[in-house]
């Protein structure tokens, strides 16, 4: 009997994801007896994922794997799902601990907040003003991870957050948005985007307003988009984490709980084939890797993959 | 042919004595008129859709997973309820999703002080109301017309949900709240589907059977004809917008509870779906006729397609494809179809 | 001012066997219909004959579902409002169908502009061509006023000059003279007079009969959609031609019974609006029908939706039976037992898109109910006695109201109103393009309305109307009430002297 | 009279967005240099065109609410042609045929079948929108995707202004013309002024409503290029719920929604006074969470504003009275 496992995303069509499917097609090739349903709501709303989630439920699926837009508001829906006997994990953006047995983080957020303050730094020797742009206001990894770059900032000296803007994860709002910064900031020196889409609508901003060396763009990106700006100098350096290695770990380990291989509890080890195991803490969260840091060095090498 | 002598005759009789002839009350008996009603229409493509899905899913027979699908479609319902009878008074109300954000917000911000769940529902119910006063006030009052009233409402009260909450949210609604969203009733009802059916009888009743309901088509027919009859036009029309704002607090207190939470983001573009559910309910955009057995059966309709497609894992947007061609296709095909009898 | 149709001259327009059919309604039924070089034809027929219906047929407005028609004996179709321009067919259409928005020159020009350099149209010969032509008609206009800044009448003569703008062989004037003063009716004649003379055939449709026989040649009857007959005017009388239109003859046209007159019921003093009316007082008595005459424009209708509460008046006074009532809506109006039957029936009376038995039920709506609910038998019972009382022609009560004829339209008003059972019933132009034989019921039911002890305000532009149905004139000018006469000095005369402000002798 | 009362009104909005401009001038001066007023007018002239596109449908008593969707569609179009080697200048033809198109589907069903505009629209809003998802699966084409050629045309920069504004520019002095001067576009006022006169003045009701919508289709098709060459990314949601506002824009401008009455230049000031509000409230650093709510305002006060010079005029009998007013 096959174990269908769904991939539930924050919307269809965004590269970053896609890439994770992916990663999850990869875990159920390896399996075997497994199969992927990805599906997700068209905009990144928790109404349409929880419609989305509700139909999971009726074909009775044996797991689901959540990357959340909101971390509240999918509890009740996970709960009656985990009460039909679903096994419910989240992945990437997280659900409150009611809702899911555990949580994987693509990286440590701590870990992440630190490098996205770093890479900002590393071109930066002097310091400087600094700029987030952040996909909405109700994402849940992007406030963790900006809080946590905030924490470690005493660690950078001359490093100067200035303000933190929304672009919404639409592109025309980010680019705006980008705009408003580099006018109000004219001694602007980077922009920290911890979100695909706002990191490239920042980058082309910059491009259009002929701040290319003056200001830094980087933050979270895939290499597929960021290949170009990177090249032209919009972003001298941007991180990721590989969101195949993180669509295969979420599958892997929604396999293994609900095979009653291994049990969702604080301290516990979960297997997750080929990315090794994931230790999870007192929230039932764990992270899977460490983010890495692409440049002109490395880009060509990943921008044909994700 | 035949009416033309049978005028003829019923003159002469009338010539001398001055007295009318008999009018009959009506040609066509309501049952016959029902029978080629639009909602009748309807009523063949739910069965259809119904019978489809049930073919084309093992799940889609189950009563747990009927009852869970219904979610989809309860809270746009009750709110479209109360739109059918501002759209047929020549109204529209496109704030309603903002107001489920704003009334959410209230509720939130009182559940942080630690309000009991009543005073929540209150609250919930009252920030509805006094949306719907303000945009009742600018269109019945201020004689603005409700179309761009309500664009600049939208953005104001959901504006107004992301001043207080910011980049927050409100959580830990008490156990009781969530017994609105989440509740049944007996057995596989659940609060929501008894909330929506109440809803369709009362207005339902409110719209076919009282005087106010008369009123309601005769401001859609010709507002001025009925300022001309001594109907207080613009009372009505503010009620309309009151009784829109209450459905979206009720909607806000359903949804608040279903999800557990409020943010600003809330029940975005509900608006639009609403408004699409009252036209493929046969309600007539421009004001006018419509019914509320036809939204009632347009709000199963959308909900059986986008449940129906949901267990085939059907993207949303597909889905919203097919209910865009729907909408179109069940207006336009009658027409299509009288042209080519011609 | 006789002419003779000389023999052996051809119709410029011939239409045989022309039929034409909406959803539930045979409009016309196999007509005819002969237009004749320098001759004006009359085309006379009750509410519903379907005289308006021929006029959009003729104007590639309406297609014809059936019949030929034939321009200098050679058949033709018009299928578009341009082609018949095209062929020398011009109208002056019975609605204005005008823009408010555009300015006067446009609203003449509209559709056949006159082009400049890149086919751009050329605004300032459009400007003076427009100048030109409303001179010509004698309207001192200016061409680019916007449309919604003239008066009633103003817009007519700009529908004329519109008509004029096309160069016509056939010109057709579907009742010109509705909305128009004494001076420029006359004007009117005269233009149709020159119209004549440049050999031009005319189709003029109209209720009244003294302009028909001032002005036209030749007559055609239509009654029920049906062609009765035609011939000169030289040949027929008006008795003969009233008893075409009507399938019987119509003994009394204005059947003013003997009321006593009672009480006051309605007093007003001293209503006065900053810029429609000032100073206007009167008293209404039990059993009295009261005229209201004066020009076209003079005011009395916003006097009247005052007093009913659609507009509010600055200063002054109303009382209902001695005791003072403020009326701010219609709603209060209905309260204190004032009704109005507005003189826009399309836009005011009548809620077309619902059925007849709703409409007799609006404002009653309270009786026919319980504790706020419908109950339909009642409704129809009570929209069967007044429909009766009124004797509407109608299919069913089903029926929308939009699907009658004008006449019956009015009907349905007034049945809503008399419902209500109120105590003064205002009606603003009660027979306006009602055709005489609904006119003559209006003018019975009236009558017996005042016998019965209602208090009636007439509001009416015809004199043989006003002086036919009051007991008292009150002749307003200008928002202002110019004189008041009883019965002697309720001569034609005197109110036009009044009315247009020209001092009396005595 | 009338005509110096609505040139008021324009010139009311006028001195709106110069008190706009002074109150953002007075919080930060960088905002009114020409160069980020240039910048400003850049950001503004998708919102201008598809402005003018709507003031036309909007004109004969209908309204688009597809002009976002379908702006999308052929932006994604455009991107997907670029990506297969098609020349720039034949992308253009087809992005404005391919949004003409779309617009005469609209248009047809108004025109042939007599549904409601916003029936028809809101229906085709969604289908155009499903149409990017089914052709792409939903997948986004990204700046490094697009040639540099169709990136760079509208931001080439021609006299200080980038092409995109030029563009803006000379579709508004066409549309000016259009509207004004030619037949079809007083035909635009006619049938929305009084559908029921223009049929017998011989103008179509229903043929002058598809040709808005084809206008109004070009124009979002035209823009649908436009804004991703200049956002530099193609994907299903781009320019979401962008069609409330150019509605918005519309009413701002004074263009009244039951047809028949407006202005290009109104229409154009609208457009500006929201984009400068959008613009303005990140610049002058006002907390993104009170955007929404300060736009929103921004709306209704326009609405009531325009209501008060729209509001019913007394028809002025008395001599007297004709002198006070
Ligand atoms: N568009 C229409 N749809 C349905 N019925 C119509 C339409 N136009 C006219 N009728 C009907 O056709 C008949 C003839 O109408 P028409 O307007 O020609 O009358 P008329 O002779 O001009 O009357 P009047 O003297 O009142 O102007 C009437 O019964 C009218 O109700
Ligand atoms: N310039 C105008 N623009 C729009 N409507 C008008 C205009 N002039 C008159 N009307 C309306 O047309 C109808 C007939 O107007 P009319 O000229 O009879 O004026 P009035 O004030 O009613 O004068 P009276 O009743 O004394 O003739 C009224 O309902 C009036 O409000
Ligand atoms: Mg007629
Ligand atoms: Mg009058």
């Amino acid at each position: 009997e096959t174990k269908r496992i769904a991939l539930v995303v924050k919307a269809l069509g965004i590269g970053f994801f896609e890439a994770a499917a992916k990663g999850a097609e990869e875990a159920a090739k390896e399996l075997g007896d497994v199969e992927i349903i990805y599906t997700g709501p068209t905009d990144t709303t928790a109404e349409g994922q929880i419609e989305v989630i509700n139909s999971l439920i009726a074909q009775k699926v044996d797991a689901i794997a959540v990357s959340a837009n909101d971390t509240d508001a999918l509890v009740p829906t996970l709960k009656k799902a985990m009460d039909r006997g679903i096994t419910v994990i989240s992945w990437d953006s997280g659900v409150a601990p009611d809702g899911r047995l555990m949580h994987l983080n693509p990286s440590s957020s701590a870990l992440i907040g630190n490098t996205i303050v770093k890479l900002a730094a590393d071109h930066l020797p002097d310091g400087g003003d600094v700029a987030i742009l952040s996909a909405t206001t109700t994402s849940t990894n992007q406030n963790v991870w900006i809080e946590e770059a905030k924490k470690v900032l005493p660690n950078y000296p001359g490093i100067n957050i200035v303000a933190t803007v929304y672009g919404d994860d639409l592109a025309d709002k980010s680019y705006r948005e980008t705009q408003g910064l580099l006018q109000t900031y004219p001694d602007l020196k980077a922009i920290i985007a911890p979100t695909s889409v706002g990191i490239v609508a920042a980058a082309q901003a910059v491009t259009d307003a002929g701040k290319i060396g003056s200001v830094n763009v980087t933050g979270l990106g895939l290499p597929s988009e960021m290949a170009g700006h990177v090249k032209s100098g919009a972003s001298k350096s941007f991180a990721i984490w590989n969101p195949i290695d993180l669509g295969y770990a979420a599958t892997m380990i929604a396999y293994n709980l609900s095979n009653g291989t291994a049990k969702a509890e604080a301290g516990a080890e979960i297997p997750m084939g080929r990315m090794g195991t994931v230790k999870l803490d007192d929230n039932k969260e764990g992270a899977m890797a460490d983010p890495f840091t692409y440049d002109a060095s490395n880009i060509d090498q990943f921008s044909s993959i994700f | 042919m035949t009416a033309t002598t049978e005028d003829q005759a019923g003159q002469d009789q009338a010539g001398k004595t001055g007295a009318g002839r008999h009018i009959p009350d009506r040609l066509t008996s309501p049952a016959a008129r029902a029978l080629k009603s639009w909602e009748m229409l309807l009523f063949v493509v739910a069965v259809a859709i119904f019978i489809a899905n049930s073919i084309a899913s093992p799940y889609f027979l189950d009563p747990w997973n009927l009852s869970d699908a219904s979610f989809n479609f309860t809270e746009k319902a009750m709110i479209a309820f109360a739109m059918a009878m501002l759209i047929i008074a020549g109204e529209i109300d496109l704030s309603v999703a903002s107001i489920i954000a704003l009334a959410s917000t209230v509720m939130g911000l009182a559940m942080t002080a630690g309000a009991p769940v009543w005073m929540l529902v209150v609250l919930g119910l009252g920030t509805g109301l006094v949306c719907g006063a303000i945009n009742g006030a600018l269109v019945a009052g201020l004689g603005l017309p409700s179309i761009v009233v309500t664009i600049g409402t939208m953005s104001l009260f959901r504006g107004i949900s992301y001043i207080v909450l910011g980049d927050g949210a409100y959580t830990g609604y008490p156990e009781a709240f969530g017994w609105f969203g989440q509740g049944y009733v007996w057995w596989v009802f659940s609060v929501e589907l008894a909330l929506f059916v109440i809803a369709a009888i009362v207005f339902g009743i409110l719209l076919h059977r009282t005087n106010f309901g008369r009123m309601v088509y005769v401001i859609g027919n010709n507002a001025t004809a009925a300022r001309f009859s001594g109907v207080r036009v613009e009372r009505i029309r503010f009620i309309l917008f009151l009784l829109t704002g209450l459905m979206s607090g009720i909607a806000a207190v359903c949804l608040t509870s279903r999800l557990g939470s409020t943010r600003p983001s809330i029940a975005t573009g509900f608006e639009l779906e609403v408004v699409t559910m009252v036209v493929l309910g046969g309600v007539n955009i421009l004001g006018g006729s419509g019914s509320i057995p036809g939204v009632v059966i347009a709000a199963l309709v959308m909900g059986l397609v986008t449940f129906g497609l949901g267990l085939l894992n059907v993207p949303g947007i597909v889905m919203s494809i097919i209910v865009g061609a729907l909408l179109i296709g069940v207006i336009a095909l009658p027409r299509l179809w009288a042209m080519w009898r011609k | 001012m006789q002419s003779q149709s000389a023999p052996g001259t051809a119709p410029v327009l011939c239409l045989r066997g022309i039929s034409k059919s909406f959803p539930g309604v045979r409009a016309l039924n196999g007509v005819q219909l002969d237009l004749y070089p320098g001759q004006v034809t009359a085309l006379i027929g009750e509410n519903g004959a379907g005289k308006s219906t021929i006029v959009k047929i003729l104007t590639g407005i309406y297609q014809p579902d059936d019949g030929t028609i034939e321009v200098d004996g050679k058949e033709t179709q018009f299928p578009t409002a341009q082609a018949a321009g095209a062929a020398g067919v011009t109208a002056i259409h019975q609605e204005t169908v005008l823009f408010d928005e555009m300015t006067v020159a446009e609203n003449i020009f509209i559709g056949h502009a006159p082009r400049g350099r890149f086919g751009l149209i050329d605004t300032r010969r459009m400007e003076a061509e427009a100048q030109r032509l409303l001179s010509s008609i004698g309207a001192e206009l200016d061409p680019k006023v916007r449309l919604r800044d003239l008066g009633i009448a103003s817009k007519h003569l700009v529908a004329i000059a519109r008509a004029l703008s096309i160069d016509a062989r056939v010109v057709i004037m579907d009742e010109p003279t509705a909305a128009l003063s004494h001076k420029e009716i006359n004007e009117l004649y005269e233009l149709v007079d020159k119209l004549r003379q440049q050999g031009k055939a005319i189709l003029f449709i109209s209720h009244k009969f003294d302009e028909i026989f001032r002005i036209a040649d030749r007559w055609t009857v239509f009654r029920d959609g049906q062609f009765v007959g035609e011939g000169r005017m030289a040949d027929v009388t008006e008795a003969r031609l009233v008893q075409m239109m009507v399938g019987r003859a119509v003994d009394q046209i204005y059947p003013k019974r003997p009321a006593t007159i009672g009480e006051p019921v309605l007093t007003v003093s001293g209503y006065s609006h900053p810029t429609e009316f000032e100073d206007i007082g009167f008293t209404l008595h039990r059993g009295e029908i009261l005229g209201f005459y004066g020009l076209v424009g003079a005011g009395r209708s916003e006097v009247m939706q005052a007093l009913f509460g659609i507009t509010k008046p600055s200063k002054g006074a109303c009382r209902i039976e001695g005791s003072v009532r403020v009326i701010r809506s219609t709603a209060e109006a209905v309260d204190a037992g004032i009704v109005y039957v507005p003189e826009d029936r399309g836009k005011q009376g009548a809620v077309k898109g619902l059925p007849i038995f709703q409409n007799v039920t609006l404002p009653s709506l309270g009786r026919t109910s319980r504790a706020g609910f419908l109950q339909l038998a009642e409704e129809f019972a009570l929209a069967r006695e007044y429909t009766r009382r009124l004797d509407l022609r109608a299919a069913s009560l089903d029926q929308d109201v939009a699907l009658l004829s004008g006449g019956n339209q009015q009907k349905v008003v007034i049945a809503k109103w008399l419902a209500t059972r109120p105590r003064v019933i205002i009606l603003d132009e009660p027979t306006k393009g009602i055709d005489i034989g609904s006119k003559a019921a209006v003018h019975d039911f009236m009558s017996e309305l005042a016998a019965q002890g209602l208090a009636v305000i007439m509001v009416s532009s015809e004199i043989p109307e006003v002086l036919g149905m009051s007991d008292r004139v009150i002749v307003m000018r200008e928002g202002r009430i110019a004189a008041e006469f009883t019965g002697d000095a309720m001569t034609p005369e005197n109110l036009v002297r009044a009315a247009v402000g020209i001092e009396e002798a005595a | 009279m009338m005509t110096t009362f609505l040139k008021s009104r324009e010139a009311i909005l006028a001195l709106a967005i110069l008190a706009l401009l002074a109150v953002i001038a007075f919080r930060f001066p960088g905002f009114v240099a020409p160069a980020n007023l240039a910048n400003v007018l850049t950001d503004t002239s998708p919102l201008i065109i598809l402005a003018l596109g709507q003031m036309a449908v909007i004109l004969t008593k209908c309204i688009d609410l597809s002009v976002a969707a379908n702006l999308a569609l052929c932006g994604m179009i455009a991107a997907i042609l670029n990506g297969i080697g098609v020349p720039l200048p034949l992308i253009l033809i087809a992005v404005v045929a391919l949004g003409a198109g779309l617009g005469a589907v609209n248009g047809l069903l108004v025109w042939k079948l007599n549904i409601p505009s916003i029936v028809v629209t809101l229906g085709t809003m969604t289908i155009y929108r499903g149409i990017i998802f089914v052709l792409t699966d939903g997948k986004w084409i990204n700046a490094h995707q697009m040639s540099e050629g169709f990136k760079a045309f509208p931001r080439a920069v021609i006299l200080g202004l980038p092409v995109m504004a030029w563009i803006a520019v000379g579709v508004v002095l066409g549309f000016a013309l259009f509207v004004n001067r030619t037949a079809p576009g007083r035909a635009l006022f006619a049938v929305g002024g009084n559908p029921h006169a223009a049929v017998y003045t011989g103008i179509s009701v229903g043929r002058t409503q598809f040709m808005a919508f084809v206008l109004s289709g070009a124009l979002a098709g035209l823009t649908g290029y436009l804004w991703v060459a200049r956002y530099a990314v193609a994907y299903v949601d781009i320019a979401g719920g962008f069609e409330l506002d150019v509605v918005a824009a519309c009413v701002i401008g004074g263009i009244a929604i039951a047809g028949g009455a407006g202005s290009v230049a109104g229409a154009v000031m609208g457009a500006l006074f929201l984009g400068i509000v959008k613009n303005a409230l990140p610049v002058v650093g006002i907390s993104p969470f009170w955007q929404m709510a300060i736009s929103g305002s921004a709306i209704l006060i326009a609405i009531a504003f325009n209501a008060r010079g729209q509001g019913p005029k007394g028809r002025i009998i008395l001599k007297q009275a004709e002198h006070r007013a």
